[in-house]
């Protein structure tokens, strides 16, 4: 189980709070509950341990290791649901068909499935049965967050909430550094922007590309302190408490402010979690249109306003998983290298299928799994030299945190740019 | 047998149309002669236990067709022997009183059983010949 | 006992025609024919059996299709060399010298005789659908068993229990081997069996003085040793897939297989495709009507004689209704449950 | 009552009647199940997603690698069954004779022409291939770690089921092994076996990959991922 060759200092499993062994399965049995229903049940019941859903993902493909099939990961859920709540439930808690789910079993899962998913949902693509894994293993760790046995790091991030809690002033020195304008807390304004909290932390030049665009566009425009974070590590942490008051404070932000339109910043799971889940935890169809910022450029490209330099380089752009595979963010990012008149040379296999960096689903903030992580950036690498590109593009911050860190590894020649900056550093001034 | 034939639909007899058995059994037969030239042991085939049809005994006929013997034996009944064109294979057909054919054989010798007079009828034969030359 | 040899040349039968007839009674037996010298040779010492032949719930087709009225042939033939003590129906003895005739018989050749039974036996109520003179087919038949050397049941009533046998079976009709149980039994089942057959059993046991070898329904493996389908002479139509669809279309005159309209030959041991009937003048299918399984147990209540074998009894439509019914309403109440129980669980864990 | 007139009786009805009710306990069991409405607005409006029920039976060249396998003996299987089961005439015969029995119509009333089959040998041919294809996927089943981590009772009880009836049926067809009544009843049972244990094991997938793929299909649909 150990990671590759790293040395592990701290225990293999992370735990939370003092509880017995038992009150902990209890505690994974409620939130695994609250994930049952119709739709977990058709996929449940449809598996037929084909096996090819470890073709598909990228641990197995640089391991081998069995353990990492991704319908093996969903076992404690799926023992489970046959227990309490498949057709023959009755049968299985009878005759003990599948035992119950044990603390020893959740444990042994936890690096099943934190540190080797990135839920980046290759595998439901592949699975011939249409088996939707991705979203099971999300269910899956909601089971883990209740039992307390979500990882560390993933854990006290959900737990901070919104962060730095200084967010105020650090825009205002940012703007004052890079002599932009950069509103916060605007009362009224047609567009909320929000960041992600890796943007503030290691790319603050986003945000302030971010800020000359709006302002090239001359949008009428705000951030706002009372809601600005939109990566949301409840949703990496499997806890559906924390997902849903990250989530909340946007959506107020933004009903506060009157924005018709709020835009997610360049981060894969921050689309997924707002403008697919938003709706579902506020409870009614939300009253503001919700954009990733790569869907708002190419949307402004498209409409006129936004007019580029040509750049005049061959580019290779990285799909992340989370807005391309599963928000089906595809073609937006395209549309806008186009514009910069660059030559593009996909990947392969890109788009839909391509490969994930290895660092989503919150993999990245987690130590113990840099090792893992790093077997994995060896496809990314490879993949992206034989496009033989000039400049390497991608419009998330997770993954371009992953790359940075397997260049600085491996002394990899290349290293990753974000959308959002290039698209700054090109506008045509009016 | 006639009432059959004078009911109004004329089903065209599928027992007339050979079914191809009859190559096989040729081939049986050059085996069995075969056999019988090399190692003398003869040998016969009970063609009423093969699912032959009439079409199938009319193209044996024609195949085996008549070679230079064809002998009659009255013993309860009329039997006929017949020799084929492949001498060493000989047709024998054995009828009851009522002309009804209890056996129908394929024999594969130098010369069929019922051919020879066996000897106990000889004996009685011997005995009726002494009577007839006492005065 | 004389034997038999003394009894034909008796009767001024040469040494040639008892050859013949040997040879005949080889290919009857379904013998290879090399077998003929050594049937001639146990023929001519073989005693002359006294046989005793009960008739119980039937229809005398058996007896009919043995003795054949219409030609005198190689049948009669055989009778002539057993002594057939006692047939109810062909003798001209009745009453009470029928009896004593039976009697006699039965003590005379105790032990020795062979006892053909034709007809299924009512047991209900006591026997009481069966009796004669009194006496009930059941004790009857248990009595005759005493002293029988063998008993061959001759039809599928003796067999099987036949047509009495079939659903609802209001007499209770029971085969013979249901009751004899002491006693070596062959079953000669048709509805009839061909004469040929039932002759052909007769002579191997005359010849060889014991039971031919048998299948595990008690039959003579060497005329129910395969099945009509085996030896059909339209097996070629049925492996082409060349069915007739009606009685009378194309494929129908062009002697096409009769799979589709219901032929049983596929499962039914009997050897009406190379002896076949009336002295090998047809059988059922080369006549263009499907086999109908005659010598199988129970073949009256096997389904439709038309209905093509492969159909099997899926229970009709209102058996799959109720299923589809049930199906539902459990899968309904399970549903139900698991939603119950995901409320407990996500509340308590 | 021997093999052969109980799986033609009473073996059919008991077999058929779990069959029936094993399919719709667990179906419905499934679908009474609690849904959860989709809030979110779609990205192309309008209710569609079964594009992925087709895109998913033809492997992608991106997968093809590790699938090539997989998905061949898949096919073979799949085809080889089916055209067994659906081009053999007395195969058409029961289901003719269901059909009149249930809805009480002739296949040949509705479509002028009757339900077209094939000779016995080209049936033969394609279980054999049908079988062949089983075993290799058997092999593969216990060699590949991954398979045979994830394998349990189902995976190789199903697997005994499916191969069952087309070898029974193939030893019936060619009269080997035994009395035709006997290998007939045989194939018979395995049927039986199979129409009994298909609700409880993962022969469903062939009604819940429907669903599934159905489920998956609508919700990417909706949010124009990837298919």
């Amino acid at each position: 189980m150990s990671a590759g060759n790293t040395t592990i200092e701290r225990p293999l499993v992370d735990k939370q709070g003092q509880m017995p062994e038992a009150q902990r399965t209890a505690n994974a049995m409620k939130a695994f509950a609250q994930d049952f229903g119709r739709t977990a049940s058709i996929y449940l019941e449809s598996c037929i341990h084909c096996g090819m859903c470890a073709e598909a993902c990228h641990f197995y493909e640089v391991t081998g290791d069995p353990k990492y099939t991704p319908v093996w990961k969903l076992e404690p859920f799926k023992q489970a649901y046959k227990r309490e709540h498949g057709p023959f439930a009755l049968f299985y808690r009878a005759f003990n068909l599948k035992a119950r789910v044990t603390e020893g079993e959740l444990e042994q899962w936890q690096h099943l499935l934190y540190d080797s998913c990135t839920v980046c949902g290759r595998c439901s693509l592949m699975c011939p049965m249409g088996i939707d894994i991705a979203g099971l293993i999300s269910n899956a760790r909601h089971g883990m967050a209740q039992a307390g046995l979500a990882p560390k790091e993933l854990r006290e991030a959900a737990d901070r909430g919104s962060a730095p809690k200084d967010f105020k002033d650090r825009i205002s020195r940012l703007a004052a550094e890079h002599g932009v304008d950069i509103p916060v807390d605007k009362t009224k304004a047609d567009i909320l922007c929000t960041v992600s909290s890796t943007e503030i932390e290691q790319y603050p030049k986003s945000i302030v590309a971010t800020a000359r665009i709006m302002k090239r566009l001359g949008a009428n425009w705000t951030f706002r302190s009372d809601g600005y974070q939109a990566n949301n590590f409840g949703l990496l942490a499997g806890d559906a408490q924390r997902q849903k008051e990250a989530s909340m404070k946007l959506i107020e932000a933004a009903i506060a402010c009157g924005a018709k339109t709020l835009i997610l910043p360049e981060c894969g799971h921050a689309y997924g979690a707002l403008r697919w889940m938003g709706a579902n935890l506020y409870g009614k169809p939300l009253p503001f249109k919700v954009l990733h910022i790569s869907e708002f450029l190419a949307d402004s490209m498209r409409s006129g306003k936004l007019k580029l330099k040509r750049l005049g380089k061959s580019v290779t752009f990285h799909d992340p998983c989370q807005s391309s595979r599963r928000g089906g963010v595809i073609d937006a990012p395209r549309e806008v290298l186009a514009a910069l008149g660059t030559e593009l040379k996909e990947m392969f296999p890109t788009k839909g299928t391509n490969w994930c960096c290895g660092g989503g689903g919150g993999v990245v903030d987690i130590r113990r799994a840099d090792a893992l992580r790093h077997k994995v950036f060896h496809l990314k690498m490879n993949q992206i030299d034989e496009t033989g590109a000039e400049l390497a593009v991608t419009s998330c911050t997770d993954c371009r945190k992953t790359f940075d860190d397997g260049q600085a590894r491996f002394k990899w020649d290349k290293s990753m740019n974000s959308l959002v900056e290039l698209v700054a550093n090109n506008l045509i001034e009016a | 047998m006639s009432a059959i034939d004078n009911i109004g639909i004329k089903v065209i007899e599928a027992a007339d149309l050979p079914t191809g058995n009859v190559k096989a059994l040729l081939h049986e037969l050059s085996g069995l002669l075969d056999a019988w030239l090399s190692t003398g042991e003869a040998a016969s085939i009970d063609l009423r236990s093969l699912p032959l049809t009439r079409g199938d005994y009319d193209e044996l006929g024609a195949t085996l067709g008549a070679g230079a013997v064809s002998a009659s034996v009255e013993a309860i009944g009329l039997s006929e022997v017949r020799e084929t064109r492949y001498p060493g294979v000989w047709r024998v057909t054995h009828r009851n009183e009522a002309g009804e054919i209890v056996a129908d054989l394929l024999e594969v010798c130098d010369a069929p059983v019922i051919l020879r007079s066996p000897v106990e009828d000889a004996a009685d034969g011997l005995i009726r010949l002494k009577e007839a030359l006492r005065p | 006992m004389t034997t038999l040899g003394d009894t034909l040349s008796a009767s001024g039968v040469s040494r040639r025609a008892f050859l013949k007839f040997c040879t005949a009674l080889t290919s009857l037996m379904a013998l290879p024919p090399s077998m003929a010298p050594a049937v001639a040779q146990a023929l001519a010492k073989a005693k002359r059996p006294s046989v005793i032949w009960l008739s119980f719930q039937e229809c005398t087709g058996c007896v009919e299709s043995l003795t054949r009225t219409n030609s005198p042939t190689l049948e009669n033939l055989i009778l002539d060399l057993v002594s057939l003590d006692y047939i109810e129906t062909l003798q001209a003895a009745s009453g009470f010298a029928a009896e004593e005739a039976r009697q006699h018989a039965m003590k005379e050749s105790n032990g020795q005789y062979l006892l053909l039974v034709d007809g299924s036996i009512p047991v209900a109520d006591g026997g009481i659908y069966g009796t004669l003179a009194g006496e009930s087919f059941v004790d009857m038949l248990q009595e005759s068993a005493k002293g029988a050397a063998a008993v061959v049941a001759i039809g599928s009533c003796a067999s099987f229990g036949g047509l009495p046998k079939a659903n609802p079976n209001p007499t209770g009709a029971r085969s013979v081997s249901d009751i004899v149980k002491d006693k070596p039994v062959i079953n000669v089942p048709g509805c009839p069996p061909i004469a040929v057959v039932m002759t052909g059993v007769l002579a191997h046991y005359l010849t060889f003085g014991k039971i031919p070898e048998l299948d595990a329904q008690r039959r003579p493996l060497a005329f129910y040793g395969e099945t009509i389908h085996d030896r059909c002479y339209r097996r070629p139509f049925y492996d082409q897939g060349k069915f007739a669809k009606t009685f009378d279309d194309e494929g129908a005159r062009s002697g096409w297989c009769l799979y589709e309209l219901g032929c049983k030959g596929p499962i039914t041991h009997n050897a009406c495709a190379t002896v076949k009937w009336n002295a090998g003048t047809s059988f059922p299918i080369q006549s263009g009507h499907g086999c109908l399984g005659c010598s199988e147990p129970d073949f009256w209540d096997n389904g439709s004689f038309y209905k093509a074998l492969a159909t099997a009894d899926w229970g009709g439509a209102k058996a799959i209704g109720t299923a589809a019914a049930v199906g539902v309403a459990v899968g309904a109440a399970a549903a139900y449950a698991a939603r119950k129980r995901q409320n407990r669980v996500s509340k308590e864990g | 009552m021997d093999l052969l007139t109980f799986v033609r009786g009473p073996g059919m009805q008991w077999a058929a009647a779990i069959f029936v009710v094993g399919i719709l306990w667990r179906l419905v069991g499934i679908l009474l199940l609690r849904g959860k409405k989709d809030l979110s607005e779609p990205r192309k409006p309008g209710w569609r997603g079964l594009r992925l029920l087709a895109l998913r039976s033809w492997p992608r060249k991106e997968f093809l690698g590790g699938t090539a396998f997989g998905e061949i003996m898949g096919y073979t299987f799949h085809i080889g069954f089916f055209v067994a089961l659906l081009f053999y005439l007395p195969h058409i015969l029961f289901f003719e004779d269901v059909a009149k029995g249930l809805i009480g119509v002739n296949f040949k009333q509705v479509f002028g022409v009757g339900w077209p089959y094939l000779p016995g040998g080209a049936v033969y041919f394609f279980s054999a291939i049908s079988v062949a294809a089983l075993f290799a996927v058997l092999i593969h089943r216990i060699a590949s770690p991954v398979k045979r981590m994830l394998s349990n009772f189902d995976d190789y009880f199903s697997w005994f089921v499916t191969i069952a009836p087309i070898a029974t049926g193939m030893l019936a067809f060619s009269h080997f092994g035994g009395p035709y009544p006997t290998l007939l009843g045989l194939h018979l049972a395995s049927v039986e076996l199979l129409m009994i244990w298909f609700p409880f094991g993962k022969l469903m997938h062939a009604f819940t990959i429907f669903l599934a793929r159905g489920t998956q299909g609508v919700t990417f649909e909706r949010k124009g991922a990837s298919l």
